[in-house]
């Protein structure tokens, strides 16, 4: 979580304009979840981590850290998809895998293990244009873009203050768990289900306390609406339009080759 | 400017948190409040910009009744700044830069004005390097410099700080120090609580103690720490330089000069007393 | 288990985002009308939606041994109420996305609907149901909070196979294959998180 | 007891918070840990008791190395008690009783044993009193001690504090310095961090200095805080009573005796020169 938010803030992109960079990736992202050609899916997986890695400069150790995090996901989503159940008899003819349990038989289709590949693809793909997103994009940056979008400025608010508190909070909780961790805590199932008990009702409690502590200090500067009339300092590059415009382009362009 | 009146302040579970304060505060002046923990030092600061209403007398700003109405309130909290102790619950924004900006937008100031008041604000307190940052990338050093930035944009003339060299290792904390005294001038009051007497007297003009709930003493720094029966009552001890400077008096059998306010001070004077020593040794020895 | 960016098709990625905006705005409008009553409610949800986070971003202790995140659905359903949660747990949900790199934005409309809709209603239909039927504050919170756990996998599992129904079978046929492989993780999570919830209610009960 | 060899570790982020650090603990001493915020000092107290564990370099546990296994990390744990600077995060339990039982709990100790090491502990640190109330309605004070009693009921033989002072009153301040004392003795080692070089030189036999990850010094505190330009360079001040007996000892021209390690002794030393000095006036009158 740290780290993430550490690149958002320490790349080189980072005082570029949101909602360039949020057109930049999400276009991509709609073009393959438009298309699902594998082609355009490894095309735009290409340049947007050129693009976080040698553009943004994220290390890219980390970069590839980052994309086996939803690997579990992928794999026990995919599992269900390739692989097909029939009571035997039913099944088609083109198998490229089978087995038989119980008068049933459990096989992988071409056709499901086709799918199961594009899908593969494209949802890495898809991964590569948020990681883009987010790991050169700053919270303020985000908050720019909602605004744009003209989301209800509560929201806003809310998101911002959670943003905020969440580091205050995640500070807290690891606090209490290395107390906990060096009065020889968490040593099996029970001992560890009590002590994050603990832990969690211990965190509400600071948070509404936190929470009492920051409405006054919201009030004891005038409180009213968080109204946000700061100018960022963002300002448009007509040359990163342009890339931008160029590479979904090209994108698109190897989607109708291919 | 500001003034309190009788005023008496319970907890819901009826102990008194403050009993029956008179206090008024003027301009230009350099207030160090002492006491214990629990004494009533934070209740005592969010009655001074109506955060808190007392249960009983009143509060008076710029000679007027508070009637903690809403616009009343609004010029209350602008000339009132209070600097909480703990920078993460004061700054509550996702940058520096929107926190400082946060007090003068609510203001109603044009946005140019806001922005030049954040800009300044952010300029003294050598906060502008970092302000696109979020507070949880700072160290608690440069935390409370943005705090401090955050109340001192809306210009105030009280300036309140809670515990503001708190947890500070001693090269920030002087630097906290400087600060106050630039932030410190004919039209700005700095007011401030601590648990160091020693920083206490170097730093303030008054002292104001303050033991359960009531003002115990409110003095000129000197005059106050010479009282023994006073310090040893609310649990204080004497600053240490005072302490040394009056055995090092008895010694030399002189009358009372002024009572040194710094470490350097005390140590140039005995440094003068010095050289008088030696010529006396040496004036006794050519006697002999 | 959040459905990752990229993997929903685009019509289904929309479908969810238009059947979990009403919600959302219901419970703005909520909070909103809150806010003018009470305007220190602000900085208490947002400190909620900060508390929500952080407690889906701890690891429990799972009896099959694996360690796995909570949804804290159960546990903030309890404490804010259903119709705060569902913007609490967008927020979240956004944040997830933000700083953990999971689940998704495409995919946040469906994993809104599953994790910040379905689950609160049905912890909170389940807590109330069970006190109406007079059934013991300990039970009924470990129920709604290990059926609302629940009911969520079960969702995302349902939205899977929407997407992707079997060739053969179709969408229950798919639904079956999801819900079964995520049972293997999902059921021992959902106890562990009702079993949780219990505790820490009891705890702030003391107090 | 416990010794560091060549310990180093890095932050996620590839910033160093230890570096080649080697230290050896043993028993029946007092240290304190002075360096400015971020030198290190909490990275450094967490390896001692194996919450972490250092890239490179490794940790001695009574001679054997740490292999980091449960059953070895238990003992350690035991072995090395942590009290934390904020007493909020460390006390999570719903009394202060169940609180300084969680420790001796886990250790698996019998329901009997462990209840007498908590009541002991409760007893040593005087929160007996107060041991059926929930932590947070504590006041800072009685806080920090529910916190220690925490720890001393596992009964370490190492007990490490992490600015067991910071925002106390100097009344409970004292109070927790006379119960370290206390908790002291020729098989435990008690070591703590804080800012304070007065207090440091007061308190402790030994001082360990951090700066930017690695060890600057360790030494004893006299030899230590005579060495101006060490302190000059890690930005810490000298403390108060060696620098005034300094200029003294130049003004009276005696050899060095002992340095006075108490306000009370430094006084009682002006008290005895100044019995001289009036000897030596008198005696140049006679002379005269």
């Amino acid at each position: 979580m740290k780290a993430i938010d550490y690149y958002a803030h320490h790349n080189r992109l980072a005082d570029w304009h949101p909602v360039e960079k949020a057109i930049f990736a999400f276009s991509h992202l709609f073009l393959v979840l438009l298309l699902k050609s594998p082609a355009v899916s490894a095309f735009v997986f290409l340049t947007m981590s050129l693009a976080a890695v040698a553009v943004a400069g994220i290390p890219w150790r980390r970069y590839l850290a980052l994309l086996s995090l939803p690997l579990v996901f992928l794999l026990i989503s995919i599992v269900p998809l390739a692989v097909s159940v029939a009571p035997a008899g039913t099944v088609p003819a083109s198998l490229l895998q089978s087995g038989d349990i119980f008068g049933w038989q459990a096989y992988i289709a071409a056709a499901g293990a086709r799918q199961a590949f594009v899908l593969c693809l494209s949802a890495y793909a898809g991964v590569s244009c948020m990681y883009f997103f987010i790991l050169t994009t700053p919270f303020s940056g985000v908050a720019f873009a909602l605004r744009h979008l003209r989301v209800p400025q509560v929201f806003i608010e809310l998101t911002a203050v959670t943003y905020r508190f969440i580091f205050v909070l995640v500070v807290k909780a690891e606090e209490t768990y290395k107390a906990q961790k060096s009065r020889a805590g968490y040593r099996g199932w029970r001992s560890s289900l009590q002590s994050l008990s603990s832990l969690t009702a211990n965190l509400f409690i600071q948070t509404m306390r936190e929470a009492r502590a920051v409405q006054l200090a919201v009030d004891a500067r005038g409180g009213a609406e968080m109204a946000q009339r700061t100018s960022n300092g963002y300002r448009l590059r007509p040359y990163a339009w342009a890339a931008a415009f160029i590479l979904l382009s090209l994108s698109f362009s190897i989607g109708l080759i291919f | 400017m500001i003034e309190l009146k009788n005023v008496s302040y319970h907890y819901t579970d009826g102990t008194k948190a403050l009993n029956d304060v008179s206090l008024a505060i003027t301009p230009g002046r350099k207030i160090a409040v002492l006491g214990n923990n629990g004494a009533g030092k934070s209740t005592l600061f969010l009655h001074m910009n109506g955060l808190l209403q007392p249960a009983e007398g009143q509060l008076l700003f710029n000679g007027t009744p508070v009637a903690y109405k809403r616009r009343q309130l609004q010029e209350l909290r602008r000339a009132v700044g209070i600097v909480f102790q703990h920078p993460d619950t004061q700054l509550f924004s996702p940058t520096v830069r929107e926190d400082v900006l946060y007090g003068p937008n609510n203001l109603g100031w044009s946005q140019a004005r806001a922005e030049q008041a954040a800009l300044e604000a952010m300029e003294k307190t050598g906060v502008l390097e970092f302000q696109y940052k979020p507070p949880h990338f700072l160290s608690l050093g440069q935390k409370k410099r943005a705090a401090i930035a955050s109340v001192v944009a809306m210009q105030p003339k009280l300036l309140i700080l809670d515990e503001p060299t708190a947890g500070l290792d001693p090269y920030y904390a002087r630097k906290i120090m400087q600060l106050l005294n630039e932030l410190h001038n004919e039209e700005t009051t700095v007011m401030l609580s601590t648990h160091d007497v020693n920083f206490a007297y170097e730093w303030a003009d008054e002292i104001l103690i303050l033991q359960s709930g009531g003002v115990r003493a409110f003095a000129g720094a000197e005059e106050l720490f010479h009282d023994q029966a006073l310090l040893a009552d609310c649990h204080l001890e004497q600053p240490w330089m005072m302490e040394v400077f009056a055995a090092l008096q008895a010694k030399s059998g002189q009358k009372i000069k002024k009572v040194p306010k710094s470490k350097q001070e005390l140590l140039t004077w005995i440094e003068e007393e010095l050289q008088q020593t030696r010529e006396m040794v040496t004036e006794r020895m050519l006697l002999k | 288990m959040h459905i990752m960016e990229g993997f929903l098709p685009l019509k289904w990625a929309i479908f969810w985002w238009v059947l979990v905006l009403p919600f959302l705005a219901a419970g703005l409008r909520s909070i909103q009308k809150t806010i003018k009553e009470h305007p220190e409610t602000k900085m208490m949800l947002g400190l909620a939606g900060a508390f929500t986070f952080v407690l889906s971003a701890l690891k429990i202790p799972s009896v099959t041994g694996s360690s796995s995140h909570p949804t804290g659905v159960g546990l903030g359903t309890v404490l804010f109420g259903p119709l705060a949660m569902t913007v609490l747990g967008t927020i979240v949900l956004l944040f997830q996305a933000l700083l953990l790199a999971h689940g998704g934005i495409t995919t946040l409309g469906a994993n809104a609907f599953s994790m910040a809709v379905a689950g609160p209603l049905i912890t909170y239909a389940v807590y109330k149901g069970c006190r109406k039927m007079n059934i013991g504050f300990t039970a009924a919170v470990f129920l709604a909070a290990f059926l609302g756990d629940l009911s969520t996998y079960t969702l995302t599992s349902l939205q899977l196979a929407l997407a992707f129904p079997a060739e053969i079978g179709g969408v229950l046929a798919s639904f079956m294959k999801f819900a079964g492989i995520f049972s293997l993780t999902q059921v021992s999570l959902a106890l562990c998180e009702g079993i949780l919830t219990v505790i820490v209610m009891n705890w702030l009960l003391k107090y």
